[in-house]
């Protein structure tokens, strides 16, 4: 007998939408895994790490952004690393790997005030010369945590808690709503 | 109607006139006057009453320290009481009323307790309302209540919208007048990020009301290009109408901007938006406010603060009266009737208490030195003074400059005390101020403008400095210093008649005297025991008043007496603005499982667990109560299969060579020879001993452990879990990582349950010899889906749990239900898992309610003494442990008819309900449709021993008392053969 | 002098020139049978009880600054017998009948109004938790009841029912509590104790204790060295920096609780109300102001004042409850220093040291316990005995294991 | 309050959650004699003082570490934040 196909589900069927100036998408079907650093082996995960990404691990606030493979990597705890992108190839090489793509839901915000309108529910302090392109930061808006990475000039990336999604979406929208 | 008071000149658009209604009547004033400034314009001085007397009040102040012009703002929904007509923009359409009296506001009816004012001094309630009793809250208290309070609430919903933010800067500057402005401009310069925030809709501060040069041009058009020049930074930015509320610790201030306050409506805008701006340093110009002099009825409309009657003159374009006289104890009175007099005010009178030469002559005006105002007249407008001298004076218009109170507020939010200075009489900053915080100006005691310009100049680059900005070396802006010099004059003493000191409180001269008598002389005591400061102003006209007039009772310098400080806010916020966007289903985030759409499609009945929303029960048509919905659904699961999703249990990633280590230091059981392949439950304990959360956890490799934690506690165990990671075994290696909102699970379960899955499994042998109770395994599904397969219960029947990926946990329950429908599967909610738990005695959070112990729950062995697990050894405490403690029971009514209730608490039969008695409670029931009857899950006191034995489940709150049966907590299948079968 | 309406009357007619202070200012003497070391409301009830119910006369009260200046005048001035443990609810309760018969016994109005509070419940699971408490009340002697959404409805019909995140599904309420105005306990307490012979010593702090062979004989103080019988500390806020004078470390942390207080509005909320899906409580003074609080701040704070991620809190739990409130204005915030325990039960016991006694560890619990506290520490201080409804309050009862956990959350002060 | 997170810089003290004393990292011997004892002292008394404190802070809203913060409970001035993980390596809690 067949057995059914399971069709796979994007937490908010990939809305976009763009408000006075400033568009915001969910970025569906991302791949992300945590890697993490063991104990008694920081030498060997370094040089796997140098190897696969031809640098060493970025710290926090930077993140790592690569072409080969098409992945951002950035930091998430002392010794624990988000491989964003294309992950499936990375994944063996690592002892400590766990699978988070379908934990997260990711938004993209840009345009030219998307500052004003982040700066309602982000308490990191983005000003253009501190909170740099490729820098990232894990926090709290609207009670839900989250992660934001600044991905070019005026464009952010927004990660939360896939359960909370449409809530996530609702802030971000309030919040461009308010100040267009 | 004519604006019989308007003059010439003053910051207002006459281009834009603006019509709005003050009291029914309609009124005209222009853009850029406040409601006060227009109600002047238009001859209207009676605004409204005091707080205990209800007194006639008129408009006192033009800022944000009136304690008297309070309106209604708004109709209806939008009915915003308290208001100060001082600070309200005038808007095309404004709408406003004044509030508390009874009758109309020129006849409160309420006004007769004027009258028995000798009766009702400080304090006056606590001697007496006490007899009878009864009377208190029967008769007495309601008439206090009704007359209390000050403007009424809509009692609707706020329709408006609020919002919050964030902002960072390098420095604050809080206050825009000549010092925020010469601070800004240095910082600005300096390439400082700055924000400059000023409560007024029009920046400048004082310099728009007063008549100065700086740079050789007028002060207020230095003001208004300064500004130009600021808006061209980027690195500046600008907040008018932003009240910086409060100073809190680390240099994070919270600041409140109107947003649409000014506008007749919001457009589904955010009315405010409330920020907390994180800065490095900030430097506090907030000015001075002027304060009165204490005089007999020196509280009739008509007597207002000089610098007041001033601001109305020359920002505004208003005479505050037709006859203006002016009473001084320093030169700033002086100062103010020059500038009125250049205004083309009127002025009849100056009358200084200083026995000086006069600092100047005026024309037509009649000046006294050394002379007191004794007395007033006039009930609803002021009519006359009288003088010391006993001369009589007519006037409408009485403008008191009883010296200058720098605006300290600030420095006192982190519980900094001002000092004292005795040249200026008043109190300064000191060093006692919040971290980072630099006060200049006017705020710091710098009363005239050229110092005040100067220190500011100075005090920021000093600042920026400090913080590693170069500044330029630059002259600060010119301005010269106007004269000052005071005499301080507190109160005219006076037996027959009231001297205000508190306008809105009415605490009088008569009250601190009061206050003194009795003893209540320390500050604090004071003002609690006279209300003094505590009206809706803060005491800000108040404060040092009173407490002038209380040292001189004691005849004690001020700084003897005390100091008074202030708390936040600066000035009163809305608590909608504090709520932000927390309103109705935007208080909390909503979390959803991967489900949630298919079973809305299901009608299901969703209800709040945590965050969660779960399917509570799912009725089918035809039922018409909840009980028939989940009874179906457990007589269906206990038959066939039955699904519910699980997907709100925490989910932890454990990996690393420690871990088996690691779970068995968190757990009180023991787990470091669970094979792989397979799940264990887990108790945990708090280091008290208690136990806290429980779950079961899977082996999925050497190193790779799968665990899951109550719905409610999965924050708080990854928590602990960290906590015992990085701070009580930080030499293991061991990786924690959330994976809750990663997996959509669903627990199958029946006797079908292997069936169903069989059909979409891949090649994974379900069978009972390969995949016995307990097991676990990463598989795949539905042709190469990832998945992960726990057999586990805790229904008590053959059960497994399915974890997939989260983006196909839609899609899956829609498969299973497809092809579950030749075994009739039944998706069931939370209250049938509950019917089913109870049925089997698993436990949940009504009975691990964090303070019973393993001991308690009837699992007592599972803590390992044999190793080092956490809270293993506190839980072996003397009277943790004794004989008497309560156990977990099963319960059943006596009489199968009745239905048990929890929250019950057990006696013995023919013991009375008292707390001596009291042998333990129902923690859980359910209507079991399994057994056909109510059941119930408890702990009673040594339990364990009391199978069998009949007690009473006494619910008086309810009117229940029935007799019940303690029996095993196991009701269902209590030797398990079901599930692993 | 005796308060009534005719002393009112009398002075009214008179210039109100007759008016006495309401205590004494004396110098302290050499030796007191009992010194009470803190002139807030649980000391000054005590010296109460002692002078006037247990008939010891010599007793001075110690106070640092201004009579009433701890937490008796920090507080949102809730009154209420509503605990679950049998540790707990009895003496809330004895409590609460001294509260009912205060004004009589001290002749000073504290304007104790009993309004009723209703604590709202949000889930089966509350209203079940309820129900156990609002039976174990009942078992004490206590009224409660237990109210289902309607008659909740018709009680406040203002809250929102209609659109709530977590909807309201009943609750708890006792007819009983309500309000007491504050600072007039403190100043009727120490009236009454004046009047009673006790030396209230405003502005003397105890800077250490006389202690020899295991026994405290006194104490000294910034106005000199005071010898006693026996010493009761009571200084709830500060008790670890006092008892740590003893060489004693107590199962207490001192965190910041901030209370709130609104513009005068006319009535608008009847009694005390409690929000069960966050954190606050609220109730409008007979002023006008609405008086609200919510959690602790959530670290140790002798500052005396909190910061705004808690004001943020209780007010998005005021808009999610009563969102007719959001054009009400708060009008000032303080901050008082609690006593947070280990279980969020008080402690009111002797030490190991002869002679020192201590009470201690109130929580936010304290301004409702006053008149049972002084009570039962008097009562403590006399006889060498627990009061009856004080029995479970030992300093020990960490090490044995009879923790008296409300809330079941452990050893973490910060929780309860 | 701003908590001078070692790796993140300044972050808001509410992405943080407080835990309590310090001390904490030093849990007692299970198997001593009197570990009863040394566990009621180890969890339950308390130094509370009025002055500087070390404490433990979670940064939940942040990267999960545990930080040791010492902090003046009179003013709140925050001198010095450390990873407990690395104090806890060190064995040197107090």
């Amino acid at each position: 007998m067949a057995k059914p196909t399971l069709q796979s589900r994007s937490r908010l069927a990939g809305f976009a939408t763009e408000i006075g100036g400033i568009s915001l998408r969910e970025i569906c079907d991302i791949s992300i895994i945590s890697i993490a650093k063991p104990l008694h082996d920081h030498a060997l995960f370094d040089q796997n790490f140098i190897e696969l990404f031809n640098q060493a691990p970025p710290l926090a606030p930077t993140s790592l952004r690569l072409k080969s493979p098409n992945c951002r990597v950035f930091q998430t705890q002392i010794d624990q690393w988000f491989v964003i992108g294309e992950t499936n190839t990375i994944q063996d090489k690592f002892d400590y790997v766990t699978d988070q793509s379908d934990g997260w839901v990711a938004l993209e915000i840009s345009g030219e005030n998307v500052i004003l309108a982040l700066e309602r529910i982000c308490p990191i302090d983005l000003h253009t010369d501190k909170f740099l392109i490729g820098h990232f930061a894990r926090t709290m808006m609207e009670h839900m945590g989250c992660i934001i990475l600044r991905t070019d000039t005026q464009t952010y990336q927004l990660f939360s808690a896939s359960s909370s999604a449409e809530s996530f979406l609702h802030a971000v929208e309030t919040s461009i709503h308010n100040v267009t | 109607m004519t604006q019989i008071n308007r003059l010439s000149g003053g910051k207002i658009n006459r281009d834009k006139p603006c019509t709005f209604t003050f009291n029914g009547k309609i009124l005209q004033g222009y853009q850029g006057d406040t409601l006060a400034s227009a109600l002047l314009a238009n001859g209207i001085n009676l605004v409204g009453r005091s707080f205990k007397y209800h007194r006639p009040r008129g408009i006192f102040s033009a800022g944000s320290e009136e304690p008297n012009a309070l309106v209604q703002l708004r109709q209806a929904a939008s009915n915003e009481p308290n208001t100060r007509a001082t600070v309200t923009e005038l808007y095309d359409g404004l709408y406003a009323t004044s509030q508390n009296h009874r009758g109309p506001l020129n006849f409160d009816l309420m006004a007769a307790t004027d009258l028995l004012s000798p009766f009702l001094g400080a304090g006056f309630y606590y001697k007496t309302f006490m007899w009878p009793r009864a009377f208190w809250e029967k008769l007495y208290e309601p008439i206090i209540r009704a007359s209390a309070g000050l403007g009424k609430l809509s009692g609707e919903e706020d329709p408006d919208i609020y919002d919050k933010g964030f902002l960072h800067c390098d420095l604050l500057i809080i206050g825009a007048g000549p010092a925020g402005l010469a601070a800004a401009r240095v910082a600005a310069h300096a390439g400082a990020q700055v924000i400059i925030a000023d409560e007024d809709f029009l920046l400048g501060g004082r310099l728009n009301s007063e008549r100065h040069e700086i740079d050789g041009i007028p002060a207020d058009q230095w003001a208004s290009e300064t500004l130009a020049q600021l808006q061209e930074f980027g690195n500046v930015r600008i907040l008018p109408r932003t009240t910086v509320l409060g100073a809190f610790d680390h240099g994070i201030y919270s600041a409140l901007e109107r947003k649409t306050d000014h506008q007749l409506h919001s457009n589904g805008k955010p009315r405010q938006v409330l920020w907390r701006i994180y800065s490095k340093r900030a430097i506090l110009a907030s000015g001075a406010t002027e304060r009165s002099i204490a005089f007999p009825n020196n509280d009739r409309p008509g007597i207002m603060l000089a610098g007041a009657v001033r601001s109305y003159a020359k920002r505004y374009g208003v005479a505050a009266g037709k006859q203006i006289s002016i009473f001084t104890n320093n030169h700033s009175g002086w100062q103010i009737a020059q500038d009125l007099v250049d205004q083309g005010v009127k002025i009849t009178a100056i009358v200084d208490t200083r026995d000086i030469p006069p600092p100047a002559t005026f024309s037509g005006v009649a000046i006294m030195m050394g002379t007191q105002v004794v007395n007033t007249t006039g009930r609803k407008a002021l009519r006359s003074i009288t003088l010391s001298n006993g001369h009589v004076i007519q006037t409408d218009c009485l403008a008191v400059a009883g010296g200058w109170s720098p605006n300290v507020h600030l420095t006192c939010h982190q519980r900094g005390r001002p000092e004292w200075r005795n040249d200026i009489a008043a109190f300064v900053p000191s060093k006692s101020r919040p971290v980072g915080m630099s006060v200049v100006g006017a705020a710091n005691g710098d009363l005239t403008l050229g110092a005040a310009i100067k220190s500011a100049h100075q005090t920021t680059n000093a600042v920026l400095k400090s913080i590693g900005f170069q500044t330029k070396r630059t002259q600060p802006p010119r301005a010269i210093d106007e004269a000052f010099a005071i005499t301080p004059f507190w109160h005219v003493a006076n037996q027959k008649h009231r001297a205000w000191v508190d306008l809105q409180n009415d605490v009088t001269t008569k009250d601190i005297k009061l206050s003194q008598t009795e003893g209540f002389h320390a500050v604090e005591h004071l003002k609690r025991y006279t209300t003094l400061g505590m009206a809706t102003d803060q005491g800000k006209t108040s404060n040092v008043l009173g407490l002038a007039v209380m040292a001189e009772m004691l005849g004690k310098p001020i700084p003897e007496t005390g100091t008074t400080i202030f708390r936040p806010p600066y000035t009163p916020v809305a608590m909608g603005a504090l709520g932000g966007r927390a309103r109705d289903k935007n208080y909390a985030p909503i979390r959803k499982t991967p489900s949630h759409q298919w079973a809305s499609e299901q009608n299901a009945v969703f209800v709040e667990t945590g965050n969660w929303l779960r399917a509570q029960w799912y009725p089918k048509l035809g039922e018409t109560h909840w009980r028939e919905s989940v009874d179906r659904e457990v007589l269906a699961t206990r038959k066939s299969v039955g699904i519910c999703d699980v997907t709100t249990l925490g989910k932890i990633d454990i990996q690393g060579t420690d871990a088996a280590a690691f779970l068995n230091f968190i757990y009180a059981n023991p787990f470091l020879k669970v094979p792989v392949g397979k799940v264990r439950y887990g108790l945990m304990l708090r280091e008290d001993g208690i136990c806290y959360d429980d779950g079961t956890t899977a082996r999925l490799g050497e190193n790779h452990f799968v665990m899951t934690t109550t719905t409610a506690n999965a924050v708080l165990v990854y928590r602990r879990m960290e906590f015992a990671r990085q701070c009580l075994c930080p030499e293991m290696d061991v990786h924690l990582i959330s994976t809750t909102d990663a997996w959509a699970q669903y627990a199958i379960a029946g006797p079908n349950s292997r069936a169903l899955l069989a059909k979409i499994v891949d090649n994974q042998d379900l069978s009972n010899e390969v995949f016995p109770f307990m097991a676990c395994g990463e598989i795949t599904i539905c042709n190469g889906i990832p998945a992960r397969l726990f057999r586990i219960s805790f229904s008590g029947e053959l059960a497994y749990e399915l974890a997939v990926p989260t983006r196909y946990g839609d899609s899956l329950i829609r498969a299973l239900m497809a092809e579950g429908q030749e075994f009739d599967a039944t998706p069931y909610g939370t209250e049938a898992l509950s019917v089913m738990r109870i049925e089997k005695g698993h436990v949940v959070g009504n009975e691990i309610n964090g303070t019973t112990t393993a001991l308690n729950l009837g699992m007592g062995g599972m803590v390992s003494q044999k190793k080092d697990s956490i809270g293993a050894t506190l839980s072996q405490r003397e009277v943790l442990i004794n004989d008497n403690v309560v156990r977990l029971v099963g319960l059943q009514p006596v009489d199968k008819s009745h239905a048990l209730q929890a929250g019950a608490h057990f006696l013995e039969l023919g013991s009375k309900p008292t707390t001596q008695n009291d042998l333990g409670w129902m923690t859980s029931v359910a209507h079991s449709p399994t057994f056909g009857h109510s059941i119930g899950l408890g702990f009673v006191k040594n339990g364990h021993m009391r199978h069998g034995d009949i007690i009473r489940a006494w619910d008086g709150i309810r009117g229940r008392d029935i007799p019940v049966k303690i029996v095993s907590p196991h009701m269902y299948d209590p030797e398990g053969a079901i599930q692993r079968g | 002098m005796r308060y009534s309406a005719l002393s009112i009357i009398k002075n009214g007619l008179t210039g109100n020139k007759g008016w006495k202070p309401v205590w004494r200012e004396p110098d302290p003497k050499q030796h007191y049978d009992i010194v009470i070391v803190g002139g807030g409301g649980h000391g000054l009830a005590t010296a109460h009880y002692l002078s006037k119910k247990y008939g010891v006369t010599n007793v001075a009260v110690l106070e640092k600054g201004w009579l009433g200046s701890g937490n008796i005048g920090r507080n949102t001035t809730i009154v209420r017998s509503n605990y679950l443990l049998d540790g707990n609810q009895p003496f809330y309760e004895h409590s609460m009948k001294l509260w009912e018969g205060l004004e009589t016994d001290l002749n000073y109005n504290v304007m104790m109004s009993q309004r009723g509070i209703l604590n709202l419940a949000h889930s089966d699971a509350q209203r079940d938790a309820f129900a156990r408490r609002g039976n174990a009340m009942l078992m004490s002697g206590a009224d409660a009841e237990l109210l289902d959404i309607d008659a909740v409805r018709d009680m406040v019909p203002f809250l929102n029912f209609d659109n709530a995140r977590f909807p309201i599904k009943g609750g708890l309420l006792q007819r009983r509590a309500g309000t007491a105005r504050h600072d007039a306990v403190a100043w009727g307490y120490a009236r009454s104790a004046d009047s009673h012979g006790v030396d209230i010593i405003q502005n003397c702090e105890v800077t250490g204790f006389t202690i020899h062979d295991g026994k405290c004989t006194g104490v000294q103080t910034t106005r000199g060295t005071i010898s006693a019988n026996k010493v009761g500390v009571c200084v709830a806020g500060s008790s670890s920096m006092v008892m740590a004078k003893a060489g004693m470390r107590l199962p207490i942390e001192s965190h910041v609780l901030q209370a709130f207080v609104s513009e005068g509005l006319k009535p608008t909320i009847p009694g005390v109300v409690t929000f069960g899906a966050g954190h606050l409580y609220i109730s409008q003074s007979d002023k006008g102001g609405l008086v609200f609080g919510g959690d602790i701040d959530g670290y140790n704070s002798y500052a005396q004042r909190g910061n705004l991620p808690v004001i943020e809190h209780v007010a998005e739990d005021m808009m999610a409850l009563m969102p007719f409130l959001g054009r009400a204005r708060l009008l000032r915030m303080w901050g008082g220093v609690m006593d947070m325990s280990m279980d969020g039960s008080p402690i009111i016991d002797k030490t190991h040291i002869d002679g020192l006694y201590f009470n201690g560890g109130w929580c936010y619990g304290g301004f409702k316990a006053t008149p049972a506290s002084g009570d039962a520490y008097a009562h403590l201080l006399a006889t060498d005995r627990p009061h009856e409804t004080a029995t479970q309050y030992h300093l020990d009862r960490f090490a044995r294991g009879a923790m008296i956990d409300e809330k079941g959350a452990g050893a973490q002060p910060n929780l309860h | 309050m701003i908590i001078h997170h070692p790796l993140l810089g300044p972050r808001d003290a509410s992405e943080f959650v407080h835990l309590g004393d310090a001390t904490l990292l030093s849990r007692p011997d299970w198997q001593a004699d009197d570990a009863i004892a040394q566990f009621h002292e180890y969890l339950y008394q308390r130094e509370n003082p009025a002055g500087e404190y070390r404490e433990l802070w979670y940064h939940e809203q942040g990267d999960r570490s545990w930080l040791i913060i010492t902090r003046n409970t009179l003013t709140h001035e925050i001198s010095s934040v450390e990873l407990a993980r690395d104090v806890a390596r060190k064995g040197s809690a107090s």
